[in-house]
């Protein structure tokens, strides 16, 4: 007993190690891969500042090299990005002078909510249609399955077109510029959620028409439960589990979808400013994002463990 | 053999007219798509009475079994002239009155019993399940109650075991859980698909005393078997069935003892045990006697010295799954292993086999070191030494076909043909060995029966022209009339061939068949070591000893 | 007598997959000879007709240049269809080089390219993608490395854990057994058996690698102009939505129709080699 | 002409309310030298001078001012009583600080490269008198100065805060105060209640009407024109061409011509086929350009030929404009005659066996929009008619503004625009470009020394009718020599909602103006 305590106390301290590696590790691939873009960061930052598109000289570029230290050695600069990292300090954004946690700091809730309301819904529907319609009849199974077929298919940016075209601009159910309110907040969310639902639908109708087959829930049904009561009680619970396992990856996609939710929804988060960012060549601000979401993905790979481990025992044993 | 008849031969309406029929069942029909499996049975179960189904893989005894709760399944199609249950009338029920029935009224045991139980919930929340669907009792009632079920099917520490998840449990737990399940409301009926398969002897005796026990109490069963020695122990009345008919009905003592139906003797004969050392298992004729090489008791072929085997868990604790093996295999031999599930067995055999290193000890072939040596100096020496495993089908690469298959192995042998022609020749001579055509040369393993597959593992095993064949459980999976087959192939082999066999079991009535000499292995340790001979009849170790008794006998014959 | 009926499972409708082969048919038609299913060139101008609504003369509309959208489209699937294979052969071939590598490898090379696929895999793929396209700048090329580069990793997880499953699989064992070199087990029996469900994912993966690359162009990170990569065709349509509503709408259907037919093609595989496989 | 004009006034006026306006993007900082930055920066900061439609300037915080005769020293009178909100006066030392910050500590590279050459320094006289002086006479100088990059700081604040404080909320004297920055949403605007310093071309007299003004960030165009349409903004800029006729008969709009140098190629004088005056000029007469930006903007900016200013730029000359009217007929004879008379498969002309190919390099999505995307398409099809293999090279913001595409080898052609009050942007952009001092600007790589004459003397010249003569001048080298050639004109467009009057744009720049602006009952 007390020897897989220990055990499992070094597997999450194992785990927390490696998580801080992988976080460190992307923050540096992004810091290097920026390096790697060809053109000057100074003369970027120039043009940011003139809404030119020139080659500056030496000389006029010359105070920006010195403030921001671009004509270090690339280690030097490496070194004290790292050593900030290590302060809790990102760096300071090039372009919009201010720290990059407080840049991140002010777009990361909204990112949250939204691609976390977008899982959240996304679980609901895929749950909900997956749970009427599975083995429900010719009529409801291929209503069922063509819906998942269709949106898991569906791109994001069109998605959220039209929903705006339509709900907004034409309904006026919900606003148009919707920021951060709660209202605006529920096309974007449905924009994400969506396509993911179809995706989650078409794994767990898969798990779940498996599960179906499986000789305990005859079991369950020659205990005498009825077709729901095997649904809800028995297959849904195995049937969420391939799900669970996506939801981590999901979040990862999450954020790349929301980029194109918040460009469409003029929605603050961080997704605009990383776009921004990587086209300003605004590497601190880039490069702390990455690490941001890294670490987000970590934590939802450890939360999707830990759910995992909840709706299936089997894993905590191991 | 005749042509399958719609009434079965055998005497059913004499059994025992006087105790009153609880379940009646006329002219059962199933279909699935046009295919009949169930072609018209009919047959009674009675209270504090035994009915067994027994009958080959595929003849419609789970079809029935599930029909009678019910759940015949997606796309069936039934019908009878009566369904009966006390009175009522199941051929008429409503879903909603079947769910009412189910459980309180029947109780079922399904086939699959590891999987049969859910591995997320608690083997409590299972056992209670039945309760809380039929409105017994409160939560605390109901948890109360599942432990003493638990209790009653013979379930040591039932508290604990109430709270572990069914991936906790042993095979036999879990099969004994289930049938807590089924048993919870005490339904008049209880039905048992092969609630035995999956279990060691021991358990097995245990599983089938549970059900005993149940039947004295009153409780009608239909056991359900392929294993007409497990039925030899609880039935008062057994039906033989095959593609779906009844081929024979009547009093247990009589279908045993006394088989009417040609089939039954068939498959009464094709029981591997002590009796039928030495003579063939399959044929028309029974008991027709072999012709034995003589073994050669020079130099052993292969020779185990010391193996000890420790495997590191996931939690970095050892285990030693084989500790201190040794045993010689002389030439045309069959030295039989057998043990319970664990005891080592598979892990002794690769190690045997050269393909997973010992922790300690050594292995020679023909003298010669053979483990010890180094991936390159083993590869010419493999061809001695063949291997056939439980499952053929995953041994094949599915993309492969047959002919395929055994070229490749004729290949690595000890004379590679020289030519196509000629690999195709030996290949199909090979075929023809182990009782397959040419015809099979290009079908997929995977449209081949489980027999007819296992034929063409041994022709691969053969290929290569070895003198030892290293075999894993080489029947386990297949019906017993099939198995009849595969031992009766493999021992002709051994006649003609002089091959030395390595053979694995844990069924002690087909190592006593095969086997010249025996190794009984028990926790990765031999335990006994002797001649057939002397193994059954004079067992030393309290281990064998136990594992014989617990064997399942038709009864003095 | 009486009889019961229990209705029969139901399986996805065979029209489906035969309407997904039609699809793809004719989407391949239209990459490998589009002058076959449409005359006229996708970039001719007719300032005379623009912004047309649908009809007989032009099925989809004109844009506002009078190009003809249905050529368009059918011009356009060339690169569409394009990066969706270049995409996920790519992807592929750096999957299997990494999977392989750490299934049959192990110990520390395994343990280093797990911890990359780790990293990689908290990259935002869009990340990922504005990295490449800020590195090598918006092409053909750039767009199916972003978006091969970006589906790599979860690839390569797969087929490492396909490896590493085949690896237990009875008859590599039995491949041992017979004295077979280790390198020609895995060529002869490794390799096809652990990619042989990769087929049906590679399906898929083509029809989300379409869907990918759309969307970097509809970031206006795409194909170069006047390419009318569907994508670029959805960029550009994006601001006649409310009075052009063809531009917008029509490529988006061809889009999630090409992407469902292809999908459901691939699990239609996936269901046939999947249970051909055990 | 069919809306009705917002700057009109009207209806019965309003005091209060919060004007929600749709702008696109979201410059980092509130002021700086990126022409988004002037837009935002106009409502916080005032100027020292301001343009009257005229074009005339006018006194803003700057009373009078007078030219000392030789032409290099403008003392600047101010204007009394002006306080910055955080209460310090706007006084001559504060004038003279915001020069020396533009000029010598790299406060405002733009403002900066205006008036560079011209400008040697700022003093303060006494409190309400400030001098600059300049190196040479430039008469543009004070027409420069009118452009929102020269917005006037508190040096107070500027120095006692931190960067971030200065880049978020800069303190001005204007009719409004950065309240918030949401970023990534909004900036919210207070009305300054103790608003003095309103420029003479002020609709009204005082404070802000408003109270506040939701400075929006909406990049959608689809979004941002249909927000009017709901009521959730009252303002937008850059309303899609496509709603153009729309919006003109459901709001008011503005349609403001970016004076400056248009949207016109420079062409690559130094390498390549266009090295060649013939090619260029082939080039020119190749494609109807006038046809391709009808088609692009739906009729609704206007093709400027010229491609050296546009037409709403002081000192533009029309005639100029004209030249290279569509005629592919001389297109044709002019490449036959350069050596281009060759043609391969693909029907591309050749010479010495190497194809006539034009790489054409253009912003995407953020100097071209798809609107203009499809003008170059356009083009693009046009000209390969008559031979021309046009690739078209989208290019990311990255790697424009990184200078992927600063050296000549990497393209042929590059579209590009610069907005200024003044044809003074003549000499920063065709200014030439040598080793000691390089002209980052001068994309053409054009070094022509008469034309480089003819600049500076009209950017010295006193006399307006004669500085205007050299400026045509000057037009007509670049168009003869067809060193750019003209595509369409720098547009701002806006529309505002029916009951929002007196919201006007600046003549220098074009940046909406929310000060005198009030709803109708
Ligand atoms: N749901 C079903 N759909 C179609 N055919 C079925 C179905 N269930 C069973 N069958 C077929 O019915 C026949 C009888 O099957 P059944 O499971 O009753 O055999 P069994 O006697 O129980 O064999 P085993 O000993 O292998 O369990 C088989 O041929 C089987 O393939
Ligand atoms: N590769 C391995 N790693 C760790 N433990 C193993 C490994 N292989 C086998 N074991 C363990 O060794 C023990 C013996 O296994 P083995 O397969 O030899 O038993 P067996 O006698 O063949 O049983 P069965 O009758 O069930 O086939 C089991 O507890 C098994 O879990
Ligand atoms: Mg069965
Ligand atoms: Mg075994």
């Amino acid at each position: 007993m007390t020897r897989q305590r220990v055990a499992r106390v070094r597997r999450i301290a194992v785990k927390a190690v490696t998580s801080v590696v992988v976080i460190v590790a992307a923050a540096s691939v992004t810091f290097f891969a920026q390096l790697a873009v060809p053109g000057d960061r100074a003369n970027t930052l120039m043009n940011l500042q003139t809404g030119q598109d020139k080659k500056w000289s030496a000389e006029e570029l010359a105070p920006l090299n010195e403030r921001f230290g671009f004509d270090d050695p690339v280690i030097v600069q490496y070194l004290d990005y790292v050593t900030g990292l290590f302060h809790g300090d990102l760096g300071t954004s090039y372009t919009q002078k201010r720290p990059v946690t407080e840049v991140i700091g002010g777009q990361l809730l909204p990112s949250l909510t939204l691609t976390g309301a977008a899982l959240l819904v996304a679980w609901v529907l895929a749950l909900g249609i997956t749970l009427l319609t599975v083995n429900r009849g010719k009529l409801l199974t291929s209503l069922g399955t063509t819906w998942e077929a269709l949106t898991a298919s569906l791109p994001h940016y069109w998605v959220g077109v039209v929903l705006l075209v339509v709900f907004a601009v034409q309904l006026r159910v919900f606003p148009i510029i919707g920021g951060t309110s709660a209202l605006g907040t529920v096309l974007p969310v449905l924009t994400l959620a969506i396509p993911l639902a179809g995706f989650l639908g078409q794994v767990t109708r898969d798990e779940f028409e498996q599960v179906l087959q499986q000789p305990f829930v005859t079991t369950a049904r020659t205990r005498g439960m009825s077709d729901l009561g095997v649904r809800v009680k028995h297959v849904l619970r195995h049937a969420i589990l391939p799900a669970i396992t996506l939801s981590g990856w999901a979040l990862g996609a999450l954020v790349s979808g929301a980029v194109i939710a918040e460009n469409i929804f003029g929605r603050p988060g961080i997704g605009q400013v990383l776009v921004t960012a990587v086209n300003t060549r605004d590497l601190p601000t880039v490069s702390g994002i990455v690490l941001v979401v890294a670490a987000i993905y970590v934590v939802a790979n450890l939360l999707v463990d830990l759910a995992y481990a909840l709706v299936d025992p089997r894993l905590r044993a191991a | 053999m005749t042509t399958v008849d719609d009434r079965p031969v055998g005497r059913a309406d004499q059994v025992s007219g006087t105790a009153t029929q609880l379940l009646r069942v006329e002219n059962l029909r199933v279909s699935f798509g046009g295919t009949e499996v169930v072609s018209g049975i009919s047959f009674t179960a009675r209270p504090g009475q035994c009915l067994a189904i027994v009958g080959e893989s595929g003849s419609g005894k789970s079809v029935t079994a599930r029909t009678l709760v019910g759940l015949t399944g997606p796309g069936a199609r039934v019908s009878a002239d009566r369904i009966d249950l006390a009175g009522a009338d199941l051929l008429h029920t409503t879903e909603r009155a079947w769910r009412g029935l189910r459980g309180r009224q029947i109780g079922f045991v399904l086939q699959d019993a590891l999987v049969s139980l859910d591995q997320l919930r608690r083997v409590g929340d299972e056992v209670a399940e039945p309760l809380k669907l039929h409105r017994w009792g409160n939560r605390a009632e109901r948890a109360a109650k599942a432990v003493e079920l638990l209790a009653s099917v013979g379930v040591p520490e039932p508290e604990v075991r109430a709270q572990q998840r069914p991936y906790e449990l042993s095979g036999g737990l879990r099969q004994r859980a289930l049938i807590a399940s089924a048993i919870a409301l005490d339904p008049p009926l209880l039905i048992a698909d092969e609630p035995t398969t999956a279990l060691d002897v021991t358990v097995q005796a245990q599983v089938l005393d549970l059900l005993a026990a149940s039947k004295e109490r009153g409780t009608s069963i239909i056991l359900i078997s392929h294993d007409l020695s497990v039925v030899a122990r609880l039935a008062d009345e057994v039906a033989v069935m095959r593609d779906g008919h009844i081929v024979e009905h009547g009093p247990a003592a009589q279908v045993l003892h006394d088989p009417q139906h040609e089939y039954t003797r068939m498959l009464l004969a094709a029981i591997p045990s002590e009796h039928t050392r030495g003579t063939r298992l399959s044929g028309t004729s029974t008991s027709e006697q072999r012709v034995r090489k003589q073994v050669d008791r020079g130099r052993p072929v292969l020779e185990a010295r010391h193996l000890t085997k420790v495997f590191r868990g996931p939690d970095k604790v050892d285990r030693t799954v084989v500790d201190d093996v040794s045993f010689e295999l002389f030439g045309g031999e069959t030295l039989g292993i057998v043990g319970e599930s664990g005891s080592g067995k598979t892990t002794t055999a690769r190690i045997a086999l050269a393909i997973l290193e010992a922790t300690a000890g050594e292995v020679l072939l023909r003298g010669e070191p053979w483990s010890a040596l180094s991936t390159d100096r083993r590869r010419p020496l493999r061809k001695q030494v063949g291997v056939v495993y439980q499952d053929p089908l995953s041994s094949f690469d599915p993309r492969w076909s047959v002919g395929r298959i055994v070229t490749d192995a004729l290949a690595t042998g000890r004379r590679p043909p020289s030519s196509k022609t000629e690999a195709r020749e030996r290949t199909v001579r090979l075929l023809e060995q182990v009782g397959l055509t040419g015809a099979h040369l290009a079908s997929s393993p995977l449209r081949l029966s489980g027999g007819q597959r296992q034929r063409v593992a041994i022709a691969r095993a053969l290929a290569p022209e070895p003198s030892v064949i290293v075999c894993d459980e080489p029947v386990s999976a297949l019906d017993v009339s099939i198995q009849a087959q595969v031992l009766d192939l493999l021992t002709d082999l051994q006649d003609e061939l002089g091959v030395s066999y390595l053979f694995i079991s844990h069924d002690l009535g087909v190592i006593h068949h095969v086997s010249d000499r025996i190794l009984v292995m028990k926790d990765g340790r031999v335990v006994e070591h002797g001649t057939a001979t002397e193994v059954f009849e004079r067992p030393q170790h309290p281990y064998t000893r136990q594992l014989l008794t617990a064997v399942p006998r038709l009864g003095s014959a | 007598m009486s009889t019961l009926t229990v209705p029969r499972a139901v399986r996805l409708p065979k029209v489906g997959t035969v309407l997904s082969l039609l699809v793809v048919v004719f989407v391949v038609a239209a990459a490998l000879v589009p002058g076959l299913l449409v005359d006229g060139s996708p970039t001719a101008i007719d300032l005379k007709s623009t912004l047309e609504a649908p009809s007989w003369a032009h099925p989809f509309g004109t844009d506002d240049a009078g190009r003809d959208l249905f050529t368009r489209v059918v011009y356009g699937a060339r690169q569409s269809l394009g990066i969706g294979l270049g995409a996920t052969a790519l992807a592929f071939v750096i999957a299997i080089g990494l999977g392989f590598t750490a299934a049959l490898a192990g110990g520390v090379v395994d343990a280093a390219i797990t911890r990359v696929l780790e990293v990689a895999f908290a990259f935002p793929a869009l990340l990922l993608a504005l990295l490449v396209i800020a590195v090598r700048g918006p092409s053909l090329a750039t767009s199916i490395a972003a978006v091969g580069i970006g589906s790599a990793p979860g690839y390569a997880r797969m087929i490492r854990g396909q490896v590493l499953a085949v690896r237990q699989a009875g008859f590599i064992e039995a491949a041992a057994a017979l004295g077979h070199r280790r390198f020609t087990v895995i060529r002869r029996h490794l390799f096809p058996n652990a990619m042989r469900p990769l087929v049906a994912v590679a399906t898929l993966g083509v029809g989300q690698s379409i869907v990918w690359a759309s969307a970097l162009s509809f970031l206006g990170l795409g194909v170069a102009p006047p390419s009318s990569e569907w994508g670029a065709l959805l960029d550009a349509g994006r601001l006649h939505i409310t009075t052009s509503w063809w531009l917008e709408i029509l490529p988006g259907v061809v889009i999630v129709l090409v992407a469902i037919s292809v999908t459901s093609l691939g699990r239609t595989l996936q269901n046939r080699l999947g249970g051909a496989a055990r | 002409a069919c809306g009705s004009d917002p700057a009109a006034g009207g209806g019965t006026p309003k005091t209060g309310g919060t004007i929600v306006y749709g702008h696109v993007q979201e410059p980092p900082c509130i002021f700086g030298g990126w022409i988004q930055q002037a837009y935002i920066s106009r409502q916080v900061l005032d100027g020292l001078v301001t343009l009257a439609e005229d074009g005339t300037v006018k006194p803003w915080l700057a009373t009078k001012w007078a030219v000392s005769p030789d032409g290099t020293k403008y003392t600047f009178t101010l204007k009394d009583g002006v306080k910055f909100t955080d209460g310090t006066p706007v006084d001559a030392e504060a004038i003279a600080w915001n020069f020396d910050l533009w000029e010598n500590k790299g406060g405002n590279s733009t403002a900066k490269v205006s008036i560079d050459p011209y400008y040697k320094a700022a003093k303060a006289v006494d409190a309400s008198t400030v001098e600059i002086e300049l190196n040479k006479p430039f008469p543009p100088f004070l027409t420069l100065i009118t452009q929102g990059y020269f917005g006037i700081q508190s040096p107070t604040a500027f120095k006692s805060r931190t960067e971030k404080e200065n880049c978020e909320k800069p303190i001005g004297s204007g009719g409004f105060t950065v309240k918030e920055w949401k970023h990534g949403e909004e900036v919210v605007l207070a009305k300054n209640p103790g608003y003095t310093s309103w420029p003479a071309t002020a609709k009204h007299e005082g404070p802000a009407i408003v109270d506040e003004v939701r400075w929006k960030f909406v990049a959608d165009g689809v979004s941002r024109y249909a927000s009017l349409s709901t009521g959730e903004s009252h303002v937008v800029y850059e309303v899609p061409t496509v709603n153009w006729k729309d919006a003109q008969s459901r709001y008011q709009t503005i349609r403001y011509i970016t004076p400056g140098k248009p949207v016109s190629f420079y062409i690559n004088t130094k390498t390549g086929p266009f090295t060649d005056a013939a090619v260029r000029k082939a080039f020119a007469y190749g494609a109807d350009r006038k046809s391709a930006v009808e088609a692009g903007f739906h009729g609704v900016i206007p093709y400027e030929g010229n491609p050296a200013v546009s037409q709403a730029t002081p000192g533009y000359n029309a005639e100029v404009a004209k030249a290279y009217a569509y005629d592919p007929a001389k297109a044709n004879q002019l490449l036959d005659e350069a050596g281009w008379g060759t043609r391969n498969a693909d029907k591309v002309r050749t010479k010495d066996g190497k194809p006539l190919t034009i790489k054409l390099v253009y912003g995407s999505g953020f100097i071209f929009t798809q609107e203009g995307a499809t003008v170059l398409q356009v083009l693009q099809e046009q000209w390969k008619q008559i031979g021309f293999d046009i690739k078209l090279i989208p290019a990311t913001q990255a790697e424009l503004w990184g200078g992927k595409y600063s050296d000549p080898s990497t393209f042929d052609a590059t579209p590009s625009y610069w907005t200024s009050p003044a044809p003074s942007i003549l000499w920063i952009v065709w200014r030439p470009s040598t080793a000691e001092k390089p002209n980052g600007s001068n994309r053409s790589f054009y070094n022509n020394e008469t034309l480089s004459t003819v600049i500076q003397q009209a950017n010295s010249e006193p006399d307006a009718t004669k500085a205007n003569d050299l400026y045509g001048q000057a037009q007509k080298i670049i168009q003869d020599d067809a060193a750019g050639i003209g595509l369409y004109t720098q547009n701002s467009t806006y529309a505002v909602a029916q009951n929002l009057k007196n919201v006007w744009l600046e003549k220098s720049q074009g940046e909406p103006v929310f000060s005198d602006a009030y709803f109708t009952g």
